[in-house]
């Protein structure tokens, strides 16, 4: 494990802006033969409204337990060798990243599919919340149906 | 009995305070306690979900609370 | 798109080491919402053996054209920004990296999808070898049944 | 007539060149020189696959040769 050696937590909820480097060598090892990273970013445009910035806020305690939960949970369900997940909160311009999930393993498939679900579960549970900012308004996202 | 409750999103604007005292009758359930806050502030209403964390682990609406307590409105999330 | 104004072509076969950076900016765009990033490294160990550095060796401008090809196909299957797959060739150490796929999408169903399906495609078809060199020996991987 | 054909990985270490200029009949299909290779590289047979391109491409064993083609032969690929 590359933990020990790191500045960087692999659960990691910070105001600062995210490194895919920093990530990929906190799960880089040498008995791993495959790395899947996901990098979320923020769009431009969103149903053809031009975004002008994003707010993330966090119930950070929680948020940061969610976060090790679903990496424990990927952890049990592939043969993966380590996780990384970093969200970053506060204000972000277009194109800045809003998230990076690092998944290490040993065979390729487990690497996509646990990083697959960590995103996809992320975005189902992690008490994270995002405020798209529009030249005319602004709108919490998926609150309404 | 009177809770500490945090709203995040969404609920935080809707209910106006990002913490809220809130006074509920003893014993009272999770569930109990939306459909009073929904009475109260019925934007929430509109909302796609509105769960409860309590101690930062999602309950359910049978949970019920005390007044050590710390609960926690939960509109949609939307990180990512 | 954001090739022209890029350094590295986006299909690209090299003896030099391979950036992960590099490839995350080719195919960042403001338009996406999500990039998924592949990156295969060599092992310490296969099958339980110890392994010294590995040996790449590629039919280059039909490799690069595969390359392309599996890109393209790509594309054409999923509603995809940009993809950039770089692969490495000559002698690499244990830990370092032999090939990075970067795919970049609106939505993160389609850059994963695309992404798993060029690294599969990649190893199925493009005319790159690899030969891995054990204290005792060396074989040329998958040759023989 | 004679072929200019290129070999990759284990093909290479087995005939022992990279490049060979090879004599077959005109008019030969694939197959027939894949055939005639093996015959005489035998360790060719024992691969988990012996593809043949021309031109940078994949071509199948009905494909006929002409003296212009370079011809390359493709053990498993292992790339990635």
């Amino acid at each position: 494990m590359s933990v020990s050696s790191s500045v960087w937590p692999l659960i990691y909820l910070t105001e600062m802006p995210l490194l895919p480097q920093q990530v990929i060598e906190l799960v880089s090892d040498p008995a791993c033969g495959g790395i899947d990273v996901f990098i979320g970013s923020v769009r431009e445009h969103t149903q053809g409204r031009r975004v002008l910035r994003l707010e993330f806020e966090a119930y950070e305690q929680m948020a940061v337990k969610e976060m090790q939960k679903i990496a424990d949970e990927a952890c049990s369900r592939w043969p993966v060798q380590q996780i990384a997940i970093h969200h970053r909160t506060g204000t972000l311009q277009v194109g800045e990243i809003a998230v990076i999930i690092g998944v290490a393993a040993a065979h390729r498939a487990a690497a996509f599919e646990a990083c697959r679900f960590a995103i996809d579960e992320l975005k189902q549970r992690v008490p994270i919340w995002k405020k798209e900012v529009f030249e005319d308004g602004e709108v919490w996202v998926a609150a309404h149906p | 009995m009177e809770l500490n409750i945090l709203a995040f999103g969404i609920a935080k604007d809707i209910v106006g305070a990002r913490k809220l005292r809130y006074r509920v009758a003893a014993h009272t359930r999770v569930g109990e306690l939306l459909e009073q806050l929904q009475r109260q502030y019925p934007a929430l209403q509109g909302l796609n979900s509105l769960k409860v964390a309590v101690n930062s682990e999602y309950v359910g609406h049978d949970y019920q609370l005390s007044e050590s307590d710390e609960v926690v409105l939960i509109p949609p999330v939307s990180g990512g």
